[in-house]
């Protein structure tokens, strides 16, 4: 058998059980907590690394369809300064500003909708609708209107983050409780105080399931809208011209720095989601 | 004091019915209700479970629209009163928000009331300690035993002056001792304040204890079957319980009460 | 028959009418072969399906082949039909562009995929930087239409004599408002539309006699869609499974494919050596860095032809 | 029975019915934003417009450029009754069958749509069993998860297109895969949530039972993560469009509303891409919607207070 | 009829004690607590709200850990008597499923202990009467009142047939004749089955009626202040409540509750 995929999965079976292991431990301090809690995905992570390496090796994939691991890590050390600046480019300027007016564009039109039944009547079936319009067919017409710089990825993160925002919070606006709600009519409150004291903390957990969602479609709409025209900088730009190349180390480098920030964008996300709503039982029974 | 005065009734209602319609045919909770309570009055609910006491507390409070009849709050719609703010209402389940702690909690009428930041935490501490929740302020009400958030929930409502209080079966969770505890905090504050109470309740003695009239009812439809005028003295200190006039009313209370179980 | 599978580079159009042809009269199944023609796209690149093993043989350009041949897939040029280019560089009049030395200050649109080096190299002869400065050259990349050009984002772009021209021609400007420069004119031309395989694949006998019976039947293809051009066309347009072309642009582009296509498959070495030098001058990063040893042959079109 | 005791209104009116219901609203605001689009057509495509009236060097009132604007063989924006033309020429004018029908294109892209939300459903739901009850997979699994969808698809599309070819997959199933990494994502998400949404007295109700794991999850876990569910298949279904459609692009765009987009880009037929985009909206609309109907007729039957 | 004997202890804590950890500091609520429950005793809690009552019982049930001391249920860990269905828990909120109607909530116990169709059906049934709720098996639980949703959790916890009962404040939120009918029907279901029960409860006169033993407890941290044995006999009519020798009893547990308030 093949040496370097017998112990691919050689490998593969020890790090299972060492996590196995690890994740039945129970530290009592919240580092080891912390520490547990990076250690256990590493050990999964590398071992996806091992098994990808050795499946390339072993099979003897041809480079212009996979790149192993070890290439994809000498790529990305030698070309850091383009991958800082395509980073940049993308991150930086299209997708945080996208996601920002998307995610405040979603949530203001959901409570728009939540605030005026006509509109919830009228412009939800719409918001539906414009919501599916496919990112392909987005972005060129983006291009079209707001130019080849970052406004125009800008503009197809905004459309796609729009839609989940917005399903979900007008579904967390009605999660809170019918006697909570009594309890806001007993006090006369207005409907902003209602919505800032009771249905906006009820409808967090659903308005973090969007950000979280939203946080990865970011980055993967402003990366494909780049495949429809931009200057010669940014992620997308990068990935689709090395493919052209036959470059596919970088074009893979290209992707761990995407999949690398969009994790940790995520992680943020996933942390404000900890200090926001410590009190729902999903985060309460940990 | 003000003795019930015709002319100031609080609550005055008139044939009043409610018919929930439901998935399997239709619940008639309330039927043909009338009942007057006059400014300064005290008056328990008492009768066996589902008969509709929080269905006519809800119905004065406007969180339920009655399908016969005619109610006034003060003179005006439920509607109405409700937007001026005329009541307080402690309900039979503690609904507090997880999301705040116990001081934020009572604090939240308070600040949707526009009191300033100064009364609010001044308001707070009184009424929890009210309460016997001091020490308590900064916990979550998940970390609370059952009894102690019934507690802060009718903190919540004493902690804005309104003049009328609805209180759904605040004391069910509480231990005898701070039952007592807080009946004569009760009793002292409506003398005090003159409020008017609206108190629903399944104890026959807090009942009698508490109220100047005691309103019976019995189940399916909802009726009331009695009204107990209570001859006690306004000043009632706790062993008036042993009092012959006491236990008489309590009698006249379970007479009622077994009367309307008996329809059944 | 034997089976055979084509990649395209592109979608279905008649830039690749001979091979439909070749499918619709039957000269595939009188060589007893059994065609299936893939179209491609954006992002279909045609190398990963022949190193993948989907796809016999692909239509590609020289550049991209000789780069994917660099990176370890040895492709193998086996016939020419198209012995020109077809690529140019339109720009429009009013930008006060007459020759290639007016590109300084201006905003160039090009197509990447291994398209932008023959404008590196025509870049660098003209001694102008791609760093967006006054003194030289803004490059932008474009998607494959010319709405660049038509919205002024772009000064000039990329397109092909028999495609994206008539585009812009079809939107309304005149030939009058454009300034057209040819990639061949230039002596930045590289070859185009090609025919490529493995070459490991190619070691097998029954394999190149598979091959010399395709290109046979593919030139008989070419040959007739040459001579029936607006019939050509029909056949394409009844192959195309998105239903969007249309009549005429269709005929119009058979016109100027047949402009493009050479007397016989064999790959001229002198174009092939121009197309080398081109990208070897490439600039900071060529895409290939030595000269490609063994990366056409002569073999099947000997025998085909 | 509610019948005979319900003795019925005053007949409302016509007008006062439709405000009550959905159809009034929905044409209001679609009025509204057709004006608006309008008023866009004119203006994109004015500079153009302009640009040719001096190229011909005719004069021109407003009244024309208004006309001419709206009327543009590849404008920039194409005004609402072109692309209303075009979607009438390509689905009732033209045969089901026929290349040019947009309903067939439809399909296509319907197909592997569903297919694909149906297996990315599926999987979501079973990643987010595994994720709640195994520490080892909560902990290692997700942060993967999360990784994976930070992967721009269209950059790797290609290639699962080409290595599900080696290993023999082409057709539908390539595509659909496409779809099912997008819309697992969502999925899995709300479900982890909903999983572990029942409150604390109700899982320690289930532990006096000691019920099994099996039990706990169909009896608990499953009935409150439900709402979840739904919210999360709607966005699911949408995103899985969007996968359908960048499936058909390293495919050879032969066939489906992606490759109908993709030409009309090719070619400049900016009325041609927005009529299919409409297509592609109306599907999605369309599946969001019957995914709402099945939410509200499971809720209905869990007794949500309506 | 089994005397409590020694050997066959159901509940047994030494030292038991519990402290939590919560964002600001920890709270003891248990400590030091040595008590027995013998087999076919009725163990009533009482104590000051907050005191640690249902802690206790969720020790006893597995649903929480002791931080000191030890525990034995049925002579096994609180894991495994869990595990073996030694026990049946009574919630003091309802935590009833919003999504079940009446009669699935009820059956919910069944369906997870695998009895047959027909027998979840009989039991069902047979439990609703009991509570008095039939003709509600239909109703999902936001269309009962607060006390018909208690009682429906309580028909829950009797559904199936466990030896050990754990109850807190089970007829908290029922009035007086309902309440004195339950009480009855716990009480015969106890003599009949030989059940034992540990019960929660505010109500002074209900553990003396009900318990054959009386575990005072004080606050913060919970202790035992106080046990009072029972010596009423195990036949009582509800009349028995107007005994000299029950009201003696009450009279201990009430100065023992007031002790521990006075602790505070
Ligand atoms: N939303 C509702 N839909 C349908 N029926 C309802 C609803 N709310 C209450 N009911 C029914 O109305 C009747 C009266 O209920 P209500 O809550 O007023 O009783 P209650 O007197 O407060 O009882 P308890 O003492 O148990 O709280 C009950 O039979 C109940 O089933
Ligand atoms: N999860 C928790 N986290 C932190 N503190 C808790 C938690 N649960 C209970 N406590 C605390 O433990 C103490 C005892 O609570 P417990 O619920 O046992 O009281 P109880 O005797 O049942 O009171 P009640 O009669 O009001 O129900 C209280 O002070 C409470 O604040
Ligand atoms: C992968 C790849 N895609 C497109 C082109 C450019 N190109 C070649 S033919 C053609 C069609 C012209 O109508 C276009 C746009 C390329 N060189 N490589
Ligand atoms: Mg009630
Ligand atoms: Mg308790």
């Amino acid at each position: 058998m093949n040496w370097a995929l017998t112990g691919a999965f050689l490998f593969w079976a020890c790090a299972w059980a060492l996590n196995e292991w690890l994740s039945r431990l129970t530290p009592r301090s919240t580092a080891g907590k912390r520490a547990l809690g990076i250690v256990v995905p590493a050990i999964f992570g590398i071992t996806l690394l091992v098994v990808w390496e050795g499946v390339v090796r072993g099979f003897e994939i041809s480079p212009v369809l996979l790149t192993p691991p070890s290439a994809i890590w000498t790529r990305l050390i030698s070309s850091i300064p383009i991958l800082w600046a395509d980073f940049q480019q993308t991150f930086m300027k299209a997708v945080l500003i996208g996601y920002a007016i998307g995610c405040g564009a979603g949530f203001l039109t959901a409570i728009a909708i939540d605030r005026s039944p006509f509109l919830q009547r009228g412009l939800l079936p719409l918001g539906n609708f414009v919501s599916a319009l496919p990112i392909v067919g987005v972005a060129p017409i983006m291009v079209m209107w707001y130019g080849f710089d970052w406004p125009s990825k800008a503009a197809v993160v905004i459309i796609m983050t729009f839609f989940p925002m917005l399903v979900n919070t007008v579904q967390g606006l009605s999660a809170s409780s019918a006697i909570d709600r009594d309890l806001m009519r007993t006090y006369a409150a207005s409907y902003w105080q209602a919505l800032f004291k009771l249905r906006l903390p009820a409808a967090a957990p659903f308005i973090f399931n969007a950000l979280k969602i939203n946080s990865t479609l970011a980055l993967i709409g402003a990366i494909v809208a780049e495949f429809f025209g931009t200057p010669i900088v940014g992620m997308g730009f990068r990935i689709s011209t090395e493919v052209g190349r036959m470059n596919i180390d970088m074009v893979w480098a290209e992707i761990a720095i995407a999949a690398l920030a969009g994790s940790l964008f995520y992680g943020a996300v996933a942390l404000l989601e900890r200090a926001v709503t410590f009190w729902h039982p999903s985060i309460r029974n940990g | 004091m003000v003795t019930p005065n015709p002319t100031s009734n609080v609550v005055e209602a008139r044939g009043l019915g409610l018919t929930f319609e439901t998935n399997d045919g239709s619940v008639r909770a309330l039927s043909n209700v009338d009942l007057t309570v006059g400014k300064g009055e005290f008056v328990s609910f008492i009768g066996p479970s589902g008969c509709g006491k929080t269905t006519f507390l809800r119905v004065i409070a406007d969180l339920e629209q009655q399908t016969e009849g005619d109610i006034r709050v003060n003179g005006m719609t439920p509607a109405e009163a409700r937007r001026s703010r005329a009541y307080g209402y402690v309900f039979q389940a503690a609904g507090l928000f997880p999301w705040r702690t116990i001081e934020d909690n009572v604090a939240l009428p308070l600040e949707i009331m526009g009191y300033s930041r100064a009364e609010q935490r001044e308001r707070v501490h009184r009424t929890l300690d009210l309460v016997n929740l001091a020490g308590f302020e900064k916990k979550f009400p998940w970390q609370l035993s059952g009894g102690m958030q019934q507690r802060a929930s009718i903190a919540r409502a004493l902690a804005f002056d309104a003049d009328l209080l609805l209180m759904d079966e605040p004391f069910g969770a509480l231990d005898e001792i701070v039952r007592d505890h807080l009946n004569e905090q009760l009793l002292d504050l409506w003398a005090r304040t003159q409020k008017t109470i609206c108190f629903v309740t399944h104890s026959i003695p807090e009942a009698v204890y508490l109220s100047t009239r005691i309103v019976v009812m019995s189940p399916r439809p909802g009726r009331v079957t009695d009204v107990i005028e209570s001859p006690l003295p306004r000043e009632r200190p706790l062993d008036i319980r042993e009092t012959p006039e006491f236990l008489e009313i309590a009698h006249r209370v379970r007479e009622g009460l077994r009367a309307g179980h008996s329809d059944e | 028959a034997d089976d055979v599978t084509l990649q395209l580079k592109w979608v279905t159009q008649a830039q690749f009418a001979g091979y439909y042809v070749a499918l619709d009269q039957g000269f595939y199944e009188e060589e007893n072969l059994n065609v299936e023609i893939v179209p491609g796209g954006p992002d279909a690149a045609p190398v990963q399906m022949l190193a993948g093993g989907g796809a016999d043989v692909m239509v590609d350009w020289l550049p991209s082949a000789l780069a994917a041949r660099e990176k370890g897939v040895p492709v193998v040029n086996i016939a020419q039909p198209f012995a020109r280019s077809g690529l140019n560089m339109v720009c429009r009049k009013e930008t006060g562009i007459e020759k290639p030395e007016d590109f300084k200050g201006k905003t160039l649109g090009t197509w990447f995929f291994g398209n932008e080096y023959p404008l590196y190299n025509w870049l660098s002869k003209l001694n102008l930087p791609r760093d967006g400065s006054p003194e030289g050259v803004t490059i932008q990349k474009i998607g494959f239409n010319v709405d660049p050009l038509l919205q002024k984002q772009a000064d000039c772009i990329t397109a092909m004599t028999y495609n994206e021209y008539w585009q812009v021609i079809d939107a309304g400007l005149t030939p009058d408002d454009l300034v057209v420069f040819s990639y061949t004119d230039e002596g930045v031309a590289t070859l185009e539309d090609g025919l490529y395989v493995l070459e490991e694949k190619l070691a097998d006998p029954a394999f190149a006699d598979k091959m010399v019976r395709f290109v046979r039947a593919s030139m008989k293809g070419w040959q007739w869609a040459k001579e029936n051009s607006d019939e050509a066309a029909m056949i394409v347009l009844d192959n195309d499974a998105t239903g969007a072309q249309t009549e005429k642009h269709q005929k119009r582009m058979m016109g100027e494919i047949a402009k493009l296509l050479g007397d016989t498959a064999k790959l001229d070495e002198a174009a092939y050596q121009q197309t080398v030098d081109t990208l070897l001058q490439g600039g900071s990063d060529p895409v290939i860095t030595s000269a490609p040893e063994g990366a056409f042959t002569h073999a099947i079109t000997d025998k085909a032809m | 029975m509610s019948l005979a005791l319900t003795t019925a209104p005053a007949a409302p009116s016509l007008l006062h019915r439709l405000a009550a219901g959905k159809t009034l609203p929905v044409l209001i605001v679609l009025a509204a934003l057709l004006a608006l689009w309008y008023a866009f057509t004119v203006y994109l495509n004015a500079p153009w417009q302009v640009d040719a009236y001096e190229r011909a060097g005719t004069t021109w009132t407003t009244a024309d450029l208004v006309r001419d604007t709206m009327a543009q063989e590849r404008p920039v924006m194409p005004a609402p009754h072109q692309v209303a033309a075009e979607i009438w020429k390509t689905t009732a004018g033209t045969r089901i069958t026929s290349k040019r029908s947009l309903f067939h294109h439809a399909w296509v892209t319907l197909s592997s749509t569903l297919l694909g939300f149906l297996i990315g459903t599926v999987l979501g739901v079973l990643l987010a069993v595994g994720i709640v009850h195994n520490r080892a997979m909560d902990k290692s699994v997700m942060p993967w998860v999360i990784a994976s969808q930070t992967i721009p698809i269209l950059a790797i599309a290609p290639m699962i297109i080409v290595v599900l070819n080696a290993i023999g997959l082409s057709g539908l199933l390539p595509k659909a895969l496409i779809s099912t990494y997008l819309s697992f994502f969502p999925v899995v998400v709300g479900m982890v949530k909903g999983f572990r949404s029942p409150e604390v007295n109700q899982l320690d109700l289930m532990r006096t039972y000691n019920a099994s794991g099996p039990q706990t999850f169909w009896k608990l876990r499953w009935p409150s993560a439900l709402p979840y569910l739904f919210t999360s298949m709607k966005v699911a279904v949408a995103i899985s469009l969007v996968g359908a459609i960048v499936g058909e692009l390293p495919t050879g765009a032969v066939a489906g509303l992606g490759a109908r987009l993709l030409a009309g880009s090719y070619y400049g037929q900016t009325v041609q891409i927005w009529s299919a985009l409409f297509m592609a909206a109306a599907l999605a609309a369309l599946l969001v919607g019957v995914i709402g109907i099945g939410q509200r007729l499971v809720m209905a039957r869990m007794g949500e207070k309506p």
